[in-house]
């Protein structure tokens, strides 16, 4: 598409000029993504390192298995599912505010705007309720050759193996119920910081689309005559969903 | 010159995709994408552990492969980094390639040090329950 | 008073040196800059060849004064120390050539290239040819460095040889703890959630192999001539087993196994008979910083001939007999008090 | 003003410029305090850099007297520090606390921020020929958060507990847990939060140089015509911008470790006889996660040092550097290599073998770019017509140093000799002298070199030329000896070796070290009063290029450091980063092409 406006044989590195075409603004906020990539890559490196140099881990689809208001259905996956959806819907609306922007039609990118908003906050909703499902969460860990209740925390994580009947009919508690073994600590401190960094960058992300909302109402980019804040800040919130993309592989799928 | 040309480095304006066809198309292939996966974890689960190694292993691969192809579809047309050019492209793509490394080699030491608590350093022998990880009854009952 | 008579010399230097300073200024505003200029030129260029010269004399003076007191005189301690003994002189070698040069090209050119009005800078952006060259043999040099070193490398990273004598070594703040298998050849597990105050290491009593584990402090017997497999474990922060006669470090690090192993050549006795130091002593520096007390975290290897060793080893008595004062055989409690007070023998902690 | 005329030609950035006009009536607090002038933001960070370079090296020549004199007390010691030096003997947890400082401040505040924070400020849009930095906003803020992450550093030194006391490099667990030791109590949070704030510094600094460089080079100068400085800054804000996160990741973690009970870095630990519920993490992974910036750290200090030696060394010796591209593309290798090697700090981790083969393969490959540049800088002096300006003195210094302090690598990077050198003196010669005193030199250098441009006025030659001799010669004499001690075994990071057989013979030399490190941080006092001195009262600059260079920094006016606008350049179509050429003297970057000029390139 560019290549038609752009005449073939131009100097890009001569100077005078960015090489690339892109206002420095775009630049530096494209360069600040790929500085982020590494914070978050380090995150899920230092995840990936830490679940290769333990025998064991807890198995997303047994931990990610509730569903607001239905109870105790035994639904993997089926929430975050939810989740991806409404960060992927926010993009498209996000991308369609930069899109109406080219075009310089105000309306257009407020109401789309709006959207990503509300698209975020429903995310930072989903996340809460997913928080506080799983630290409120009753386990029966087998600790100390006594059982205990517990939910998943920095601190706690009740997704060990499962101890088998045998062995709890033989300890003299009652060999019917499912108690595990306690699991690997690191699994809840890594689950909580990465989806809580990446959750401040959600909510960070709506922030910024606000005040962008706003600047549009003003008619701030209409006097300046371009929409580029609203690229930026697409590009910042298309990265957000870019990192849900590795955290949700990470966390939930393998 | 189009209007909305920011700043004096850009000397010929972007035409920048003219109807929304694009994008909800790739809306369409991220969710179909990520249903795949959905599926294929779900897949994983359903088996409770009983698949073989090798099998599991190239399921999650292909997880991996699908996740990227949809980061691919973000970066490229809701990042628009497909439309920029060539030069600038590179300067994205060219610094990723670091993260080979950094992944092989993390997980690489983060195997061994598997390796070395279970062995005590080699002192012992590895204890053998390494595939009592799903057991049977674990999945239904909760 | 000293200090502060250092402090007012100090001072003192340092008006002068301002003075002189200040004054070359009026000078050089005199005589001219351009005059001045050119004599600091020849000063510098001078000083700075001067400096190549007695640079070289003083490197070699101190070698003279202070290769002897490094570890190479004496040789490696260790068998397999010894390949990187002949490692450490070639390197050495290679370097010590490029250096010679590089500084001698450096310094020589800066005199001979100094400012001079009939001589004209001589144009020379670049020539792939040379540059290929100093790209070509670093290369070369330096992948024969990287086999050389690799090879020795997973020599010693390798498996301990199966015979090998084995010793847990555990490092805490600030001392060395080491147990040794006993009879069984195998180390009892380990839990740490198990330690107590009697039980300091965590051991696992309720395996059957714990039960013959011996169990020292600060210094360790190991028989010469038979490779010694250390198994490295921290109990507060990291550690590192430095054992700089035998040529190896290892870190211990809480958590996570480590080890190293080697091969005695010469018993303690037979060192201290070749440095000439009765005090000589094979010492455990913990090379890893580890807190207040890192520096006074010594431990020390007794490498005994075999009988020595033999006997060292059937004096001591199993950690188990002295937790479990009642399961002991009759004759091992009465020693085990003594043997308790050997192994205290931890340096104090200077503080 | 008339040369002010001339350059006052096209500019590329005419838009800017009507938008920038009124910058030209400011307040002192906009001009000096919180300015967005990229000069005066150099400065800044310069002064600062300062500031804490003399606080780092007094640390140093205060836990030298106890290495030097393990044996007597300084009762004046007990009237500065208080409780840390009882008796006036230094206490140990008070000496390592000073070694953990002194080692943070040089590397992270003096040599990183003072180093590329002033030369990347002040030289980016002077050579380029920008207008300013690409956001002289951020600019701004990247030198407040750097001031911040001092003011807490700073603070973190009159906690009760004292400041961080685990070494520069703070492993956890002995940083993670407050009973480890007493550094690793509040002092250690705010290493921590400090070190967060000095990422931002550098990481808004570091996006800044790089969109400068890239977007806003003037008309005509392409990136084959970028002076080396600037080849060198940009490979270093690349280094800072891609590595620092992975190092904002591990202190969050490690924080996370002190404060919220998670288990990232800590399994199995019994400390003071309490049992901790703590298990499967990794005090490795800390480490692996640090040199993945620590090692491109070493980078991030050396390159600007390079890049600023390559260009003095090309002006004083009236020759173009040898080997320009030659320059440029073993600057990308060492960038390239500088991510791929670190774990060559952890040969003796327990690092797997296979792995660890890997990483001394890359590390020796870093040897060959360097060879490159130190035969190039060998060959830019071969038949030149040497001026030794002070400048050119640390800038040959630096290259002595730099193969000296880089052959050392050799070994170092080498893992079967790394597991009889590591952590010991040997490591403490190898990088104080390649990454320390040559980075310093390179400093220096850049600092002899563009003072007259910064502030309009010359140092004092006879001051900067004893600071020059001084230093050189107290350096080596300082770390030459230290190989000895390392081949010894000796371990860095003792407060006291008299209790060791094995090392307690040094106490002489060691007594002769710490001797002559204060004699050298005396000299560096010298340089710090000429500074300030010449600054006001130095001999004034009377023409435009004083040192005869062709970079564009030199064509504009004698002291831009006040001219609050922007500075223009007069447009030029082809230009040659040429001396000596075709029988002139130099050519200015500025100067068309002329019709009897060959072809350099």
């Amino acid at each position: 598409m560019s290549a038609t406006t752009i005449p073939s044989g131009t100097k890009w590195w001569n100077g005078g000029r960015s090489p690339f075409n892109i206002s420095y603004g775009k630049v530096m906020m494209w360069y600040f993504l790929m500085s982020d990539a590494f914070t978050f890559g380090a995150f899920l490196i230092s995840y990936g390192t830490i679940r290769f140099s333990v025998n064991h881990w807890a198995d997303p689809n047994q931990v990610f298995n509730a569903f607001p208001f239905a109870g105790h259905a035994n639904l993997p996956l089926a929430f975050v599912s939810l989740m991806t959806f409404i960060l992927i819907a926010s993009s498209v609306t996000m991308v369609l505010a930069v899109h109406e922007g080219h075009k310089m039609n105000r309306k257009g990118v407020e109401k789309y705007m709006i959207l990503t908003i509300i698209g975020g906050l429903a995310f930072l909703g989903c996340q809460a309720w997913e928080w506080t499902h799983m630290i409120t969460g009753e386990h029966k860990v087998l600790v100390n050759r006594a059982i205990e209740t517990w939910g998943t925390t920095v601190t706690h994580n009740p997704w060990g193996l499962a101890v088998s009947h045998e062995t709890l009919s033989k300890l003299g508690l009652a060999a019917n119920e499912h108690v595990t073994t306690p699991g690997p600590i690191a699994f809840g401190g890594y689950f909580f910081g990465i989806t809580g960094f990446h959750g401040f960058h959600v909510f960070s992300g709506v922030i910024i689309n606000l005040v962008m909302y706003i600047k549009t109402k003003l008619g701030h980019f209409d006097q300046r005559g371009h929409y580029e804040m609203i690229e930026k800040a697409g590009l910042y919130w298309h990265f957000v969903d870019l990192v849900w993309v590795f955290v949700f592989l990470c966390f939930y799928l393998v | 010159m189009s209007s909305h040309v920011s700043s004096p480095e850009i000397t010929h304006a972007p035409e920048h995709a003219s109807g929304t066809g694009r994008i909800w198309k790739t809306f369409w292939v991220l969710s179909i994408l990520t249903i795949i996966e959905l599926g294929l974890g779900y897949y994983l689960y359903s088996q409770h552990g009983g698949l073989s190694h090798g099998f599991t292993l190239a399921t999650k691969s292909l997880i991996g492969i699908l996740t990227l192809a949809k980061a691919y579809y973000i970066v490229s047309v809701f990042m628009h980094l497909g439309d920029e050019i060539r030069n600038f492209i590179m300067t994205i793509i060219v610094p990723l390639c670091l993260f080979i490394w950094f992944i092989v080699a993390f997980l690489w030491d983060g195997n061994s040090w598997k390796n070395l608590r279970n062995t005590d350093a080699g002192s012992r022998e590895a204890p053998k329950t390494e595939k009592v990880e799903h057991a049977p009854e674990q999945g239904a009952k909760h | 008073m000293k200090e502060f008579l250092t402090v007012a010399l100090g001072i003192l230097v340092f008006i002068v040196i301002f003075q002189i300073a200040k004054a070359s200024e009026y000078v050089s505003a005199l005589k001219g800059e351009e005059k001045t200029r050119k004599q600091n030129n020849k000063i510098n260029a001078f000083l700075l060849i001067a400096f190549l010269i007695f640079g070289l004399i003083g490197a070699w003076y101190c070698n003279e004064l202070y290769w002897g007191k490094t570890l190479y005189p004496q040789g490696s301690a260790s068998v397999e120390g010894e390949e990187q003994d002949v490692m450490m002189y070639i390197t050495i070698a290679v370097t010590g050539i490029v250096f010679i040069i590089t500084q001698a090209l450096l310094f020589w050119f800066s005199y001979k290239y100094q400012e001079n009005d009939n001589r004209k800078a001589f144009y020379f952006p670049h020539n792939t040819k040379l540059e290929l060259i100093w790209t070509g043999v670093p290369a070369i040099v330096l992948c024969t460095l990287v086999v050389f070193g690799l090879r020795f490398w997973f020599r010693v990273t390798d498996d301990a040889p199966k015979d090998s004598v084995v010793v847990e070594v555990t490092g805490h703040q600030f001392g060395w703890e080491f147990r040794y298998p006993g009879s069984d050849k195998v180390l009892g597990k380990k839990n740490y959630k198990l330690t107590t105050g009697a039980n300091s290491l965590g051991v696992d009593f309720a395996d059957k192999s714990s039960e013959d584990d011996i169990h020292v402090s600060a210094t360790m017997h190991i028989p010469v001539g038979k490779p010694c497999k250390m198994v490295i474990n921290a109990q507060d922060v990291i550690h590192s087993v430095g054992l700089p006669h035998f040529r190896l470090k290892m870190d211990a690090v809480p958590g996570i196994p480590t080890t190293q192993w080697f091969t005695p050549k010469y018993t303690t006795k037979e060192m201290q008979d070749k440095t000439k130091n009765p005090n000589f002593a094979y010492e455990i520096a913990c090379d890893q910083m580890c807190g207040a007390g890192h520096f006074s975290m010594r431990g020390v290897i007794v490498v005994d001939s075999e009988e020595d060793y033999k006997k060292w080893l059937s004096t001591q008595k199993p950690e188990y007999f002295t937790i479990f004062p009642d399961k002991a055989p009759k004759e091992v409690i009465a020693d085990s008090i003594k043997t308790s007070k050997q192994t205290a023998q931890v340096l104090p902690v200077k503080n | 003003m008339s040369s002010v005329a001339t350059l006052h030609g096209e500019g590329v950035h005419s838009a800017h410029d009507a938008h920038h006009e009124h910058h030209h009536h400011e307040t002192f607090i906009s001009k000096y305090v919180f300015s967005q002038d990229h000069k005066m933001i150099a400065k800044q960070f310069l002064v600062t850099g300062i500031i804490w370079a003399i606080i780092g090296g007094l640390f140093s020549v205060i836990f030298r007297l106890q290495l030097g004199y393990p044996e007597s007390t300084f009762p004046w010691l007990e009237d500065f520090l208080g409780h840390w030096a009882k008796g006036g003997k230094l206490q140990p947890e008070f000496y390592y606390a000073l070694v953990t400082m002194h080692g943070t401040i040089l590397v992270f505040f003096v040599l990183t921020a003072g180093l590329s924070g002033t030369f990347a400020n002040f030289l980016i849009p002077l050579q380029i020929g920008a207008r300013d930095m690409a956001s002289p906003m951020l600019n701004m803020l990247s030198y407040w958060f750097f001031f911040l992450a001092s003011i807490i550093m700073f603070s973190s030194l009159f906690v009760q507990t004292g400041p961080a006391s685990g070494g520069w490099t703070i492993y956890p667990p002995l940083s993670a847990l407050g009973e480890a030791s007493s550094g690793s109590k509040i002092g250690m949070d705010l290493w921590l939060v400090s070190m967060a704030m000095f990422i931002v510094s550098s990481l808004l600094g570091g996006l800044n140089y790089i969109t400068t460089i890239l977007n806003m080079r003037t008309k005509g100068m392409s990136m084959t015509r970028l002076p080396l400085t600037v080849w060198s800054l940009f490979f270093t804000a690349v280094l800072g911008v891609l590595s620092f996160p992975v190092l904002l990741s591990g202190a969050i973690l490690l924080l996370f470790d002190r404060n919220l009970g998670t288990s990232f870095y800590l399994s199995d630990i019994v400390i003071a006889g309490k049992i901790l519920p703590n298990e499967g993490g990794s005090a490795i992974l800390f480490q692996h996660l640090f040199w993945f910036l620590g090692h491109p750290e070493v980078y991030i200090i050396l390159l600007p040092a390079m890049g600023m030696a390559s260009e003095i060394l090309s002006v004083n010796s009236r020759k173009p550097i040898f080997g320009y591209m030659a320059m440029v593309t073993s600057l990308f290798a060492i960038a390239i290599l500088a991510f791929l090697v670190w774990a060559h700090h952890m040969f003796v981790t327990g690092l797997n073998p296979f792995l660890g083969s890997f990483f001394v393969l890359l590390t020796l490959l870093i040897a060959v770019p360097s060879a490159i540049k130190v035969f190039n800088w060998l060959t830019t002096l071969w038949r030149g017509n040497i001026r030794f300006t002070p400048g050119m003195m640390f800038a040959i210094g630096f290259v002595s140093l730099f193969i000296s302090g880089g052959l050392t690598g050799i070994f170092l990077g080498n893992s079967a000799l790394d597991l009889q050198l590591h952590d010991t003196y040997f490591v403490i010669a190898h990088f104080h002298i390649v990454m320390g005193v040559a980075a310093f030199f390179g400093m220096f250098a850049g600092v002899y070199h563009w003072f007259p441009k910064m502030f309009g006025r010359f140092l004092n030659n006879t001051m900067a030329y004893i600071h020059f001799w001084v230093t050189i010669i107290g350096a080596y004499l300082i770390f030459w000896p230290m190989h000895y001690e390392g081949l010894a075994g000796m371990p860095r990071r003792y407060y006291d070796y008299s209790n060791w057989e094995s090392f307690k013979m040094f106490g002489g030399l060691n007594e002769f070290i710490s001797l002559v490190s204060m004699i050298v941080f005396a000299a560096q006092l010298l340089f710090v009063f000429n500074f300030f001195y010449s600054i006001f009262k130095g001999r004034r600059v009377t023409t435009q290029n004083p040192w005869g260079s062709n970079s564009l920094e030199w064509t504009t006016p004698i002291n831009p450091g006040m001219v609050t606008g922007p500075v223009k350049y007069r447009k030029f179509t082809e230009e040659l980063y040429d001396y000596a050429k075709d029988g002139k003297e130099f050519i200015p970057q500025n100067v068309p092409v002329g019709e009897d000029e060959t072809d350099g390139h």
